[in-house]
C-alpha cells in the first residue's frame, strides 16, 4: 500500500513533534511510549516485505513544487526496505535505550525531538525516489545530527565538533545538490526509478565527469571517507545513544546508501568504480591502523565504522555480483553489532564513568547482561561463526578471491582491514569485561545497566546469531532484493551459508582471526605509544587541515573587512566614484564614442566670464578653510546658477533656487557655532589622488552632457504638455501647470520628503545638544 | 543681542511679505510662482521677524505649530486629489470649477490643482520654519540664553 | 548646445566629489550641496537649452507659441531642488549631531560601527 | 541698443570679478559679506538687462527674489556673525 | 474600477502620516494609528496582489493625463508582489514598534516617518515613470534617515552619517542618469522610454547614463563595491526599524535594478551581463565573507543582506524565465526572513541587553520557544530543506546550472555553506553556549508587553514554513510575474495607448 | 525712447561696477560698505527704471518699482546691520580716522551694546 | 494732507540726495586718492520714537558719506559712521539733525 509509506514517515515525525510534551507528562516513561512509533514504522515496512521480494516495487507520489521538477515520491525496492528497516528497527531500540541512558535528563524531550527528526529524515532519505527529496531530507538528516552532536552544547569543543560535521557534509552536499542538479538537466527528470534506466543517457554526457565528482563529494563528506574522515570520531561528542544510532544504521551510511542508489544509473565506468575502490580502500586501513591507537571506547568503535565505511565503499567500487553481495551482507551485519556495541559502550560508560579502555576490565561480573551483549557483538563483528559477521566477511574474501591482477590489492586491503578490526572489536566488546578487576580504579561503582539498556544490545547480539545460523531468514526477503536495487536488475538467487566447505576464503577467515587476536593480546603496546603517535600525525592530518581552511576563511573575512570595510567614508567614496569611472569610461569608449559637437559661438564673453567666477567660487567654496568663505563662495555660485536659469528662461526655477540657496546658508548661520572649524585633515598625495578622480568624474559629466545634447530628440512630450498647458489645465505658467496637475504626484513626493526632512531635524535637535563653549553654567 | 533697525525692518516688512507670498501663489498657475516660491517667501517673512528679535517672536507670530501646517499641508494636497475620483477619474485629476471674472484679477479659474498648490504653500511654510526654530534653537541657546 | 555649461557641470561634479572624500564632516555638507548643484543643471540642460524664452503662455494667448525652453526638466529641476533642500537641511543637523555625539569632526574617527 | 548691452554686460562683469576679489582678498568675514551682497546686486542687474534683452517682462520677477534673498542672507550673516564669543 | 487597487497602498500611510501628525500629542493615537494604517496598507496590498493577478497589468494615469503625458501608475506581477511582501512586513514590524519604540521615539513621531517610508517604498514599487521613481526613493531616503538618526545615539549618527552621504551620491548619480536619459528620449515614462531603445537603431549611448542607474541603484541595493554603507549603519537602530530596512529598502534597489534591465534598458542588458554576474558573485562572496569575523548578531546579519542581494541580482544576470522566477521568489523568501531574523534579535536585546554574541548566551535553555522562532528563519537563510530559503536557492542554482554558468553556481553553493556556518555561529553563541557570567546583561526597561514582539516573528516563521512546504503556488505566481518581466511588449503595451509595434 | 533705455542701463552697470570698485579699493570696511551700499542700489535702481521704461506695461513699472522701493527699506537695514555686527566684533576703523565716540561712550558712560 | 506734503517733500529730497550721495562715491572711488576724514559720531535722538529712528537710520545710510551703525540701548543716541567729519562732530550731528530729523519728524 502506497501510502504506507507516507505514513511510516508520519509516525516518527509526528512522535518527535508530540515528544517534548510527552516527556514532560510522563518523564523517562515517554521514551518507552515514542519507542512505538519506529517499532510501527518497522511493522509497517515489514509487512510490505512480501511484496518487495516478489519484485515488486511501491510508490508513492504527490505534486510538490513541480514546477521545479520536483515532487514528493517515496518509493519502497529492496535497498529501501533493507535500510528502513535497520532505521527504525534499531532506531526503536535505540529510543528505549535512551529512555534509560538519558534517566531524569532535564531536556530530554528535546533530546527525543531531535532524535526522532533525525530518525524521520534517515527513513525518508532512504524512501525518496526523488532526488531532491532525498536532498531535502539528506540536509535535515546533517542539520538534525548537527542539533545532537551538540546536544551537550553548554561545552565548547561539543559545538565545535557539531559544527565541524555540520559543515563538512553541508560543503558535500552543496556539491551534491550541484551534480543532482546535472544529473537532473542531462536526464530531464529528478526521479531516481526513471534515472536509473537512463545509465547510458548519464555515462555518455559530458558532464559525466562533473556529476560523478560532485556527487561523490557529498556521498564521502557524509560516509566520512579520506580525506573527509575527521568529522565522523569527533561525532563521538553526542551522548552514546546517538552515536550508536548514527554509526551503525544511518547518517553514515547515507553516503554509501546513495552510492548503491546511484550505482545503476551512474556506475560501471572506470571513473566511478576506481574513485570508489580507491578511496574506500585507503579510507578502511587509515581507519584500522589509526583506531589500534585509541583508548576511548567510543572512539575505538568510531574508527572500526569509518573502516567499516570504507570496505563497503570499496566493495561497491569493485561492483562485480560478488561484491555488491558481500557489500549487503556486510551492512546488515555491520548494523547489527555496531549498534550493540555503541549501546553497550554507553551502559558501561553511563556505569563505570569512564571510557578509558586502560582502566576498563572484569566487568562481567557486575554486568553480567551487558557482558553478554557485548560479547555476542564483539564476536560477530570479529567474524567468527556462527555469527552473521561472519557470513559478510566469507562473502568479502569470496568476492575478492574472484579478482586478478592489480585489484588483487583490494583483497590484501580487505584482509588487513578485517584482522585489524577483528582486534578493535575484541578491544571494544570483550576487554572491559574480561580479565582481572579493576573497580577501584573507576570513577563511579559499576552496576548492572537498567533493562531499557540492556534489551537493546541483547537482542542485537542475539539476531547477529540468529541470522547467523539461519540465514535463510533474510536472504530472499530482505537482502537479495537488496542486492538486486543496487545491481539494478532483477532480484539475483542468492545462498547464505556459514560453512562454504574448505577453501581460499575460509583460509583467510582463519589467518584473519588468528592475526586479530594476536594484535588484541597486543593492545597495551599500542596503548603505551597512542599519545605520541597521535600527537604526531595530527598537523598532517584532513582535521588540521580543516581547521586551518577554517582559521584561513575567518582570516579572509578580516583581511577582506579591514580593505573595503575600512570605517573610513573616504575609502568608501573613493571606491564607488572609481568603479563608476570605470563603468563610465567602459561604456563611453566601447558603445558610443567620444565623439561630439562642439558650438565655437556658445563662447560669448558674458558667459565665459559668468562661468569663469562660478568655477572659481566652486573651487574657493571646496578649498577654504573659513565658513564665511565657503559660504559666500556656495552663495555666488548659487547666484550664479540662478543667472543661468533665468538666462535659459526659467524664472521659476531661478526664484526657488535664490531662495532654496539663501535659507540654506541662514540654516548654516544658525549652526556655525556648532560646527567644528574647517581644517584640512588629509596628505597633499590623498588630496591629489582625490582631486584626479574627482575631476576624472566630473569631465565624464561633463562629456556625458555635450553628448547627451548632441541629437536633438523631439520634443513631442514637452509640446503636448505645452499645449495642453492652458486649454486643459487652466494654467499659463507650463513648470507650474506640470508640478501642480501633469505631475503633481511628483510633488506630493516632495512635499512628503520636505515634511519628513522637517520632522527629522526636529527630532535631532531634540535629543539634547549640550550648551556649547558660549555657554557660561 | 537686538539689532534695533533689523527689528524694526522686519515688522514693518513681515505683512508686505505675506501679502506678497499669497500674489506669487495665486499667481503661480499663470506666472512665475506658486506654493513652493509663496511658502518659502512666507517662510522667510517669519525668519525676518526672528532674525530681528527672537526666533521666539517668529513663533508666537505664527501661532500653530509648524507641524500642523506640515499635517494640513499634506491634508490639503491629498484632498485636492479626490474630487476626481468621485467621478471615476484617477486620483489628483483637476476638476475645476466654471470661469468667472471678477474686477482687478479678470478670468479666474479655480479648481483642484489650486488647491493643491495651497497645500504645497503652508507644507514649504511648515518645513522651512519648523527646521529653523529647531536649528535655531542651538544658535540662540549659544548666546543669549548662556551669556547671561 | 553649451559646452561652458557642460564644463561647470563637470567642476561642480568634481567639486562635489572632491569635497566627498574630504575628511572634515562639514565638507561633506558642502560637497553634497555642490554636487546636487551639478545635477540639477544637468537635468535642466538635458531638455536642451533656450536662451530667454520662458514656458509661459503670453498674457491673452492661449496656447505657447514655440519656441520655449523645455518646461519639463525645469519642473524635474524644481523638485529637485526643494528635495534637495529638504535634504540638505537634514545632512546639517545630522552633521552637527553627529559632530557633538562623537566629539569628533573627523570622518575617519566615525569608524566603530564598521569594525 | 546693441552696443548698450556690451557696455552694460561688461560693466557688470568688471564689477563680479571685483567682488570676487573682496571675497577672495577677504581679509574679515564682513568683507566677504558684503561683496556677496554686491554679488546679489549685480545679479540683479544682469537679470534686469536679460529680462530687457529677450524682452521677457517676466524674468523682473526674478530681480524681486535677488532683491529679497540678498537681504535675508546678509542680514542673517551679520546676525550671526555679530555674536560674542566669550571664553 | 480595480485600478484605485493601485492607489490604496500609496494613499493609505500617507494619510496616516497626516492624521498621525494631527494627533500629534496621544502616544496611544500614534500607537493606535501606527499599527491600523500599517494593517490596513497590507490588507489594500493584498487586494492589489489579487487585482493584478486577475488583470495581468494594473495601470492608473495620475491626473488623467495619458501616458507619457503625465504619471503612471502601473503594477505588474513583480511589482504587486513586492508591495505585498513589503506591505506585510510593514505591519508585522509595526506591530513589534509597540513594544520596542520608546515614548521618546514616539514623541518624536516615529510612526508617521514609518509611515512615510511604507508610502516610499510602495510608491517606488508602483510608479511607472523614471522621474517619479527617483522621488520616491527620495521619500523613501529621508524617512530611513531619519528613523536611523532620530535616537540621537552615537552608534546611529555615525552609521547614519555614511549611510546618508553615499545614498545621497546614489541619488545624484539617479538623477544625473534620468537626466541624460530625459535629454536622449525626450520621455521619463519607463515604458516609453524601453519603447524608444527598443526602435532605435543604435541605443549605444544609453549605456553610460545605464551605467549611472546601475551605480545609483546598486548602492541602494548594496551591491558589491557599493554596499559599505549598509553593515556600517544597519545594526545601529532599534530593531523594528534595523528589520523593516534589512527587509524593505536594498529590496527598491533590486527591484529598480530589475525594472531597469527588463524593461528600460532591455536592449542593452547583453552589454552589461557579464558585469552583473561578476558583480552578484562578488556580492555574494564579500557579504558572507564580511559576516564570517563579525561576532555581534546585527552586524553579521547586515552582512548576509549583501551576501543575499547577490543571488537576487545573479538572476537577473542569468535572465532565463526560471532565473527570474527564482530571483523573484527569493526576494519574497529574503524579505521575510531578513526581516524576521532582525525582530529575532530585537527580542535578544530586550532579554539580554545586547545581541554582541560574546555577551549573550544560554538563550537555548532560558527561553527556548526564542531558540525555535530564530532556529527557522536562520535556517531558512542558510538554505537548509525544506524551508523558504532551500528552494529559492535550488531555484535559482537549478537555472544557472541550466545556463552553464559554472562559476556563479559554484559561489552561489560555496556561500550558502558560508551562510550556514553564520548562522550556526548565532545558533552556538546566542542560544547554545551557557551565558556569560563576567558580563552585564541587564536588560533596558521593556517598552511594552512582549507579546507584541513575538507574535510577528511567529506570524513570519510560519509564513516561511508555509513557503518551505506549500510553496508551489507562490512560485509559479513567480514564474508568471518572470514571465512578464521577459515579455517587455506587453507591459509597454499596457502603459502606453498607441504603443509602436516592436519587432523582438 | 530706447536711446533712454541705453542710457539708463548703463549708467545701471556703471553704478553696480563703481560700487564693486569701491569695495576694492576702499581702505577700511566701514568705508567699502559706503561704496557697496550707496552704489549698488543706485546701480540696481537705474537699470530697473530702464526696465520699467522699456516694457512699459503697467505691470512692469508696478514690478520695477516695487522691487526699487523693496531694494530701498531693505539695503540700508542690511548694511546697518551688518556694520553693526562687524562693529562689535571689533573690525578695525581705518587709522587715518577721527573720533570714535562709540568707543568713547561705551568706555566712558559704560553704554552696553546688547 | 500735510503728511502727504511732507511725504512727497520727503521723496524729493531722498532723490535727490541719492543721486549727490551716489556722484560722491562715485567721485571717490575713481579718483586715486582717498581724502576722507572718517569717524563715527554719535546723534542724539532722544525726542525721536523708535519709527522715526529707524526711519533716519535708513535715511542717512542711503545719503552722502554717512552709514547708520547702532542705536544706543536707552534709544537715545543714534551712532554713525561719517566719512567726511569737516567739523567737530557736535556740529556735524547737529547739521544731520536738522536735515534730516526734521523731515523724518514730519513725515511720521
Ligand atoms: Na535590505
Ligand atoms: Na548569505
Amino acid at each position: 500500500m502506497p501510502v504506507s509509506l507516507l505514513i511510516s514517515l508520519l509516525f516518527i515525525f509526528g512522535a518527535a513533534l508530540v515528544a517534548p510534551s510527552l516527556c514532560r507528562l510522563f518523564k523517562d516513561k515517554g521514551g518507552c511510549l515514542l519507542s512505538l512509533a519506529p517499532f510501527a514504522a518497522f511493522g509497517l515496512l515489514l509487512s510490505q516485505s512480501g511484496a518487495i521480494a516478489a519484485g515488486e516495487s511501491i510508490r508513492y507520489h504527490i505534486e510538490w513544487f513541480s514546477s521545479l521538477g520536483c515532487a514528493f515520491s517515496l518509493r519502497l525496492d529492496g535497498l529501501a526496505l533493507l535500510m528502513g528497516l535497520l532505521v527504525t528497527g534499531i532506531g526503536g531500540l535505540i529510543v528505549l535505550y535512551a529512555s534509560g541512558y538519558m534517566h531524569g535528563h532535564p531536556r530530554l524531550g528535546r533530546f527525543y525531538l531531535y532524535l526522532l527528526s533525525f530518525m524521520g529524515a534517515m527513513l525518508g532519505l532512504v524512501l525518496s525516489d526523488n532526488l531532491i527529496v532525498l536532498f531535502v531530507f539528506w540536509e535535515l538528516t546533517s542539520i538534525t545530527s548537527y542539533l545532537l552532536i551538540g546536544f551537550n552544547h553548554e561545552e565548547k569543543i561539543s559545538r565545535w565538533k557539531a559544527l565541524m560535521a555540520l559543515l563538512t557534509t553541508g560543503l558535500g552536499a552543496m556539491a551534491m545538490l550541484a551534480g543532482f542538479l546535472i544529473i537532473g538537466q542531462v536526464s530531464g527528470s529528478y526521479e531516481l526509478s526513471e534515472i536509473n534506466g537512463m545509465g547510458d543517457l548519464l555515462q555518455g554526457s559530458p558532464f559525466y565527469t562533473a556529476m560523478v565528482l560532485l556527487v561523490l563529494g557529498g556521498a564521502f563528506t557524509k560516509s566520512a571517507q579520506v580525506p573527509f574522515h575527521f568529522w565522523l570520531p569527533n561525532a563521538m561528542a553526542a551522548p552514546t545513544p546517538v552515536s550508536a544510532y548514527l554509526h551503525s544504521a544511518t547518517m553514515v551510511k547515507a553516503g554509501v546508501f546513495l552510492l548503491a542508489r546511484l550505482n545503476p544509473s551512474l556506475g560501471g565506468m572506470p571513473l566511478w568504480e576506481n574513485t570508489l575502490a580507491i578511496f574506500g580502500s585507503v579510507t578502511l586501513l587509515l581507519a584500522v591502523v589509526l583506531g589500534l591507537f585509541q583508548k576511548d571506547l567510543k572512539a575505538i568503535l568510531a574508527y572500526t565504522t569509518l573502516g567499516v565505511l570504507g570496505l563497503l565503499t570499496m566493495l561497491l567500487g569493485i561492483g562485480t555480483e560478488y561484491a555488491i553481495k558481500a557489500m549487503v551482507g556486510f551492512l546488515l551485519g555491520h548494523a547489527l553489532y555496531k549498534a550493540a556495541l555503541f549501546m553497550v559502550a554507553g551502559s558501561v560508560d553511563h556505569e563505570t564513568g569512564t571510557r578509558d579502555v586502560t582502566l576498563l576490565r572484569g566487568l562481567r561480573r557486575l554486568m553480567p547482561i551487558t557482558a553478554m551483549a557485548g560479547g555476542l557483538a564483539a564476536l560477530s563483528m570479529s567474524g567468527l561463526p556462527p555469527f552473521f559477521g561472519f557470513i559478510g566477511k566469507e562473502l568479502i574474501y569470496k568476492a575478492g578471491v574472484k579478482l586478478g591482477g592489480l585489484e588483487l590489492y583490494f583483497l590484501v586491503a580487505a584482509f588487513v582491514g578485517n584482522f585489524l578490526m577483528m582486534a578493535l572489536a575484541l578491544k571494544a566488546g570483550i576487554g572491559p569485561f574480561f580479565g582481572k578487576e579493576n573497580n577501584d580504579a573507576l570513577p563511579k561503582k559499576p552496576h548492572e545497566a537498567p533493562v531499557t539498556m540492556w534489551i537493546g544490545p541483547v537482542l542485537l547480539g542475539v539476531i547477529g546469531l540468529v541470522l547467523g545460523l539461519l540465514p535463510f531468514l533474510v536472504t530472499d526477503s530482505i537482502v537479495a532484493p537488496a542486492i538486486g536495487s543496487i545491481l539494478g536488475g532483477a532480484i539475483p538467487e542468492i545462498k547464505l551459508a556459514l560453512w562454504h566447505g574448505f577453501n581460499l576464503p575460509l583460509l583467510l577467515s582463519v589467518f584473519t582471526v588468528a592475526g586479530g587476536f594476536g594484535l588484541f593480546m597486543l593492545r597495551g603496546k599500542f596503548w603505551a605509544v597512542a599519545d605520541p603517535v597521535r600527537a604526531a600525525i595530527r598537523p598532517w592530518g584532513a582535521e588540521a587541515m580543516y581547521e586551518r581552511i577554517f582559521n584561513g576563511t575567518i582570516w579572509l573575512s578580516k583581511a577582506q573587512t579591514r580593505c573595503l570595510q575600512t570605517g573610513r567614508l573616504h575609502d568608501y567614496v573613493f571606491m564607488i566614484v572609481a568603479v563608476t569611472v570605470g563603468f563610465l569610461i567602459w561604456a563611453i569608449v566601447n558603445y558610443g564614442g567620444l565623439q561630439f559637437e562642439m558650438d565655437w559661438a556658445q563662447f560669448d564673453p558674458i558667459k565665459v566670464g559668468l562661468v569663469l567666477i562660478m568655477i572659481v567660487a566652486t573651487i574657493v567654496a571646496v578649498t577654504a578653510s573659513a565658513y564665511m568663505t565657503v559660504l559666500v563662495a556656495l552663495g555666488t555660485v548659487g547666484f550664479g546658477v540662478a543667472l543661468i536659469f533665468v538666462y535659459y528662461g526659467a524664472p521659476d526655477l531661478a526664484i526657488t533656487q535664490l531662495l532654496v540657496e539663501t535659507l540654506t546658508v541662514v540654516l548654516f548661520m544658525f549652526v556655525i557655532l556648532r560646527l567644528p572649524p574647517l581644517k584640512s585633515m588629509s596628505s597633499m598625495a590623498t588630496k591629489i589622488r582625490d582631486a584626479i578622480l574627482a575631476s576624472t568624474f566630473g569631465g565624464l559629466m561633463t562629456l556625458l552632457v555635450l553628448k547627451a545634447v548632441n541629437i536633438q530628440f523631439d520634443h513631442a512630450i514637452s509640446e503636448k504638455l505645452a499645449a495642453m498647458s492652458y486649454p486643459e489645465a487652466k494654467g499659463k505658467n507650463v513648470v507650474n501647470v506640470i508640478l501642480v496637475d501633469f505631475r503633481a504626484l511628483d510633488t506630493l513626493g516632495e512635499i512628503v520628503v520636505v515634511a519628513a526632512a522637517a520632522l527629522g531635524i526636529a527630532a535631532l535637535v531634540a535629543t539634547g545638544f549640550k550648551k556649547k563653549k558660549g555657554a557660561a553654567s | 543681542m537686538k539689532y534695533f533697525i533689523l527689528g524694526h525692518a522686519g515688522r514693518i516688512l513681515f505683512p508686505a511679505l505675506i501679502i506678497l507670498s499669497l500674489i506669487v501663489l495665486y499667481r503661480g498657475h499663470n506666472l512665475p510662482g506658486g506654493g513652493f516660491i509663496g511658502g518659502l517667501m512666507a517662510a522667510t517673512a517669519y525668519i525676518l521677524v526672528g532674525l530681528g528679535s527672537t526666533m521666539q517672536a517668529a513663533k508666537a507670530k505664527l501661532r500653530v505649530d509648524p507641524v500642523t501646517l506640515l499635517a494640513v499641508g499634506l491634508a490639503i494636497a491629498i484632498i485636492s486629489g479626490l474630487p476626481g475620483m468621485l467621478g471615476g477619474d484617477p486620483f489628483l485629476t483637476g476638476e475645476w470649477l466654471p470661469t468667472f471674472y471678477l474686477p482687478l484679477l479678470g478670468a479666474v479659474h479655480l479648481g483642484t490643482p489650486l488647491i493643491f498648490d495651497v497645500g504645497v504653500y503652508l507644507v514649504v511654510i511648515g518645513f522651512t520654519l519648523h527646521t529653523t526654530f529647531f536649528l535655531s534653537e542651538l544658535a540662540e541657546s549659544d548666546t543669549e540664553e548662556g551669556t547671561d | 548646445m553649451e559646452p561652458l555649461i557642460a564644463l561647470l557641470i563637470g567642476v561642480l561634479f568634481a567639486a562635489g566629489i572632491y569635497s566627498l572624500l574630504r575628511r572634515s564632516i562639514v565638507k561633506l555638507v558642502i560637497g553634497v550641496v555642490l554636487i546636487s548643484q551639478g545635477a540639477n543643471l544637468l537635468v535642466f540642460t538635458s531638455g536642451g537649452l533656450l536662451a530667454g524664452r520662458p514656458a509661459l503662455v503670453e498674457a491673452g494667448a492661449t496656447v505657447l507659441e514655440a519656441p520655449f525652453g523645455d518646461p519639463l526638466p525645469q519642473a524635474m529641476v524644481l523638485t529637485a531642488i526643494v528635495i534637495g533642500f529638504g535634504l540638505t537641511a537634514f545632512l546639517l543637523a545630522l552633521v552637527c549631531r553627529a559632530h557633538e555625539a562623537v566629539g569628533d569632526d573627523d570622518i575617519n574617527a566615525f569608524d566603530n560601527t564598521d569594525t | 541698443m546693441g552696443i548698450a548691452f556690451a557696455v552694460s554686460s561688461i560693466f557688470l562683469l568688471a564689477a563680479l570679478f571685483l567682488a570676487m576679489r573682496r571675497i577672495l582678498a577677504g581679509p574679515s568675514a564682513f568683507d566677504r559679506v558684503v561683496a556677496l551682497d554686491l554679488i546679489g546686486g549685480v545679479c540683479l542687474c544682469l537679470i534686469v538687462m536679460f529680462a530687457i534683452y529677450f524682452g521677457q517682462g517676466v524674468l523682473l520677477d526674478s530681480a524681486f527674489a535677488i532683491a529679497l534673498v540678498s537681504f535675508l542672507g546678509t542680514v542673517a550673516f551679520a546676525r550671526y556673525l555679530g555674536r560674542k564669543e566669550r571664553s | 474600477m480595480s485600478e484605485y487597487a493601485l492607489l490604496l497602498p500609496i494613499l493609505i500611510p500617507l494619510i496616516g502620516v497626516v492624521l498621525l501628525l494631527l494627533g500629534a500629542r496621544s502616544l496611544a493615537v500614534q500607537r493606535a494609528g501606527g499599527v491600523l494604517f500599517s494593517s490596513l496598507t497590507f490588507a489594500a496590498s493584498l487586494y492589489l496582489l489579487f487585482a493584478v493577478d486577475q488583470a495581468d497589468y494594473l495601470v492608473m494615469q495620475m491626473g488623467a493625463w495619458e501616458a507619457p503625458f503625465g504619471i503612471s501608475l502601473v503594477a505588474d506581477r513583480f511589482s504587486a508582489v513586492m508591495v505585498a511582501v513589503s506591505s506585510f512586513m510593514g505591519a508585522a514590524v509595526g506591530i513589534y514598534a509597540l513594544s520596542e519604540i520608546d515614548e521618546a521615539r514616539l514623541k518624536k513621531f516615529f510612526f508617521p516617518l514609518y509611515l512615510v517610508l511604507i508610502f516610499g517604498v510602495n510608491g517606488a514599487f508602483l510608479t511607472g515613470d523614471l522621474f517619479n521613481l527617483y522621488v520616491w526613493f527620495e521619500v523613501m531616503l529621508i524617512a530611513s534617515f531619519v528613523l536611523m538618526s532620530m535616537g540621537g545615539e552615537k552608534g546611529e549618527l555615525e552609521g547614519g552619517l555614511k549611510y546618508v552621504c553615499l545614498n545621497l551620491l546614489s541619488s545624484v548619480m539617479f538623477l544625473a542618469g534620468a537626466g541624460i536619459i530625459y535629454g536622449k528620449t525626450g520621455t521619463l515614462n519607463m515604458a516609453d522610454i524601453g519603447q524608444q531603445l527598443m526602435l532605435a537603431e543604435n541605443a549605444d549611448w544609453a549605456l553610460s547614463s545605464s551605467m549611472l542607474l546601475l551605480v545609483s541603484f546598486g548602492l541602494k541595493a548594496g551591491m558589491f563595491p557599493f554596499f559599505f554603507w549598509l553593515p556600517a549603519s544597519y545594526h545601529t537602530p532599534p530593531s523594528a526599524v534595523s528589520a523593516v530596512f534589512a527587509g524593505l529598502l536594498t529590496k527598491v534597489g533590486v527591484y529598480a535594478l530589475f525594472r531597469s534591465y527588463t524593461l528600460i534598458f532591455m536592449p542593452l542588458f547583453p552589454e552589461v551581463q557579464n558585469i552583473l554576474l561578476w558583480l552578484a558573485i562578488l556580492t555574494m562572496v564579500t557579504g558572507v565573507l564580511g559576516a564570517a569575523s563579525h561576532f555581534d548578531m546585527r552586524r553579521i546579519l547586515s552582512f548576509h543582506i549583501v551576501s543575499q542581494i547577490g543571488y537576487m541580482v545573479l538572476g537577473l544576470a542569468f535572465m532565463t524565465p526560471l532565473a527570474l522566477a527564482a530571483a523573484i521568489f527569493y526576494l519574497v523568501h529574503h524579505i521575510i526572513v531578513k526581516t524576521n531574523l532582525f525582530l529575532v534579535s530585537g527580542v535578544v536585546i530586550r532579554m539580554k541587553g545586547s545581541c554582541d554574541l560574546a555577551k549573550v548566551g544560554g538563550l537555548c535553555n532560558s527561553a527556548p520557544w526564542l531558540a525555535a522562532l530564530f532556529f527557522i528563519p536562520a535556517f531558512s537563510l542558510g538554505g537548509i530543506p525544506p524551508l523558504s530559503g532551500f528552494w529559492a536557492k535550488f531555484a535559482l542554482v537549478k537555472s544557472g546550472v541550466e545556463i552553464h554558468a559554472w562559476w556563479a553556481v559554484t559561489f552561489a553553493l560555496l556561500v550558502g555553506v558560508l551562510t550556514l556556518y553564520s548562522m550556526t555561529k548565532i545558533w552556538a553563541e546566542a542560544f547554545w553556549k551557557k551565558q556569560p557570567e563576567d558580563v552585564d546583561t541587564t536588560p533596558a526597561k521593556p517598552v511594552g508587553p512582549l507579546v507584541f514582539m513575538v507574535a510577528p516573528i511567529v506570524v513570519l516563521s510560519i509564513s516561511t514554513v508555509v513557503i518551505g512546504f506549500f510553496g508551489e503556488p507562490l512560485f509559479e505566481f513567480s514564474e508568471r510575474a518572470a514571465a512578464q518581466l521577459l515579455d517587455p511588449q506587453s507591459y509597454i503595451s499596457a502603459v502606453l495607448p498607441q504603443p509602436a509595434e516592436v519587432s523582438p | 525712447m530706447s536711446i533712454v533705455v541705453a542710457v539708463l542701463m548703463i549708467l545701471g552697470s556703471f553704478f553696480a561696477f563703481v560700487a564693486a570698485l569701491g569695495v576694492n579699493r576702499m581702505p577700511d570696511f566701514y568705508m567699502r560698505m559706503h561704496a557697496a551700499t550707496k552704489a549698488g542700489a543706485f546701480g540696481a535702481a537705474l537699470m530697473l527704471s530702464a526696465a520699467a521704461l522699456h516694457f512699459g506695461s503697467l505691470r512692469a513699472v508696478i514690478t520695477a518699482l516695487a522691487i526699487i522701493v523693496f531694494f530701498y527699506l531693505t539695503t540700508p537695514v542690511a548694511a546697518q546691520t551688518i556694520a553693526e555686527a562687524a562693529y562689535r566684533k571689533g573690525e578695525k576703523l581705518w587709522p587715518k580716522s577721527g573720533r570714535d565716540q562709540l568707543a568713547e561712550d561705551e568706555a566712558t558712560q559704560s553704554t552696553k551694546l546688547r | 494732507m500735510m503728511r502727504i506734503l511732507a511725504f512727497l517733500e520727503f521723496i524729493l529730497f531722498y532723490v535727490k540726495e541719492i543721486f549727490v550721495s551716489n556722484i560722491r562715491v562715485a567721485y571717490d572711488v575713481l579718483t586715486p586718492t582717498h581724502q576722507m576724514t572718517p569717524a563715527i559720531i554719535a546723534l542724539d535722538v532722544s525726542t525721536y520714537t523708535d519709527s522715526q529712528i529707524s526711519m533716519m537710520a535708513n535715511f542717512i545710510t542711503m545719503t552722502p558719506g554717512t552709514l547708520g551703525l547702532t542705536v544706543s540701548e536707552d534709544h537715545n543716541k543714534l551712532y554713525i559712521h561719517a566719512m567726511y567729519l569737516d567739523d567737530s562732530p557736535e556740529v556735524v550731528a547737529e547739521q544731520l539733525l536738522n536735515d534730516y530729523g526734521k523731515r523724518v519728524k514730519r513725515v511720521l
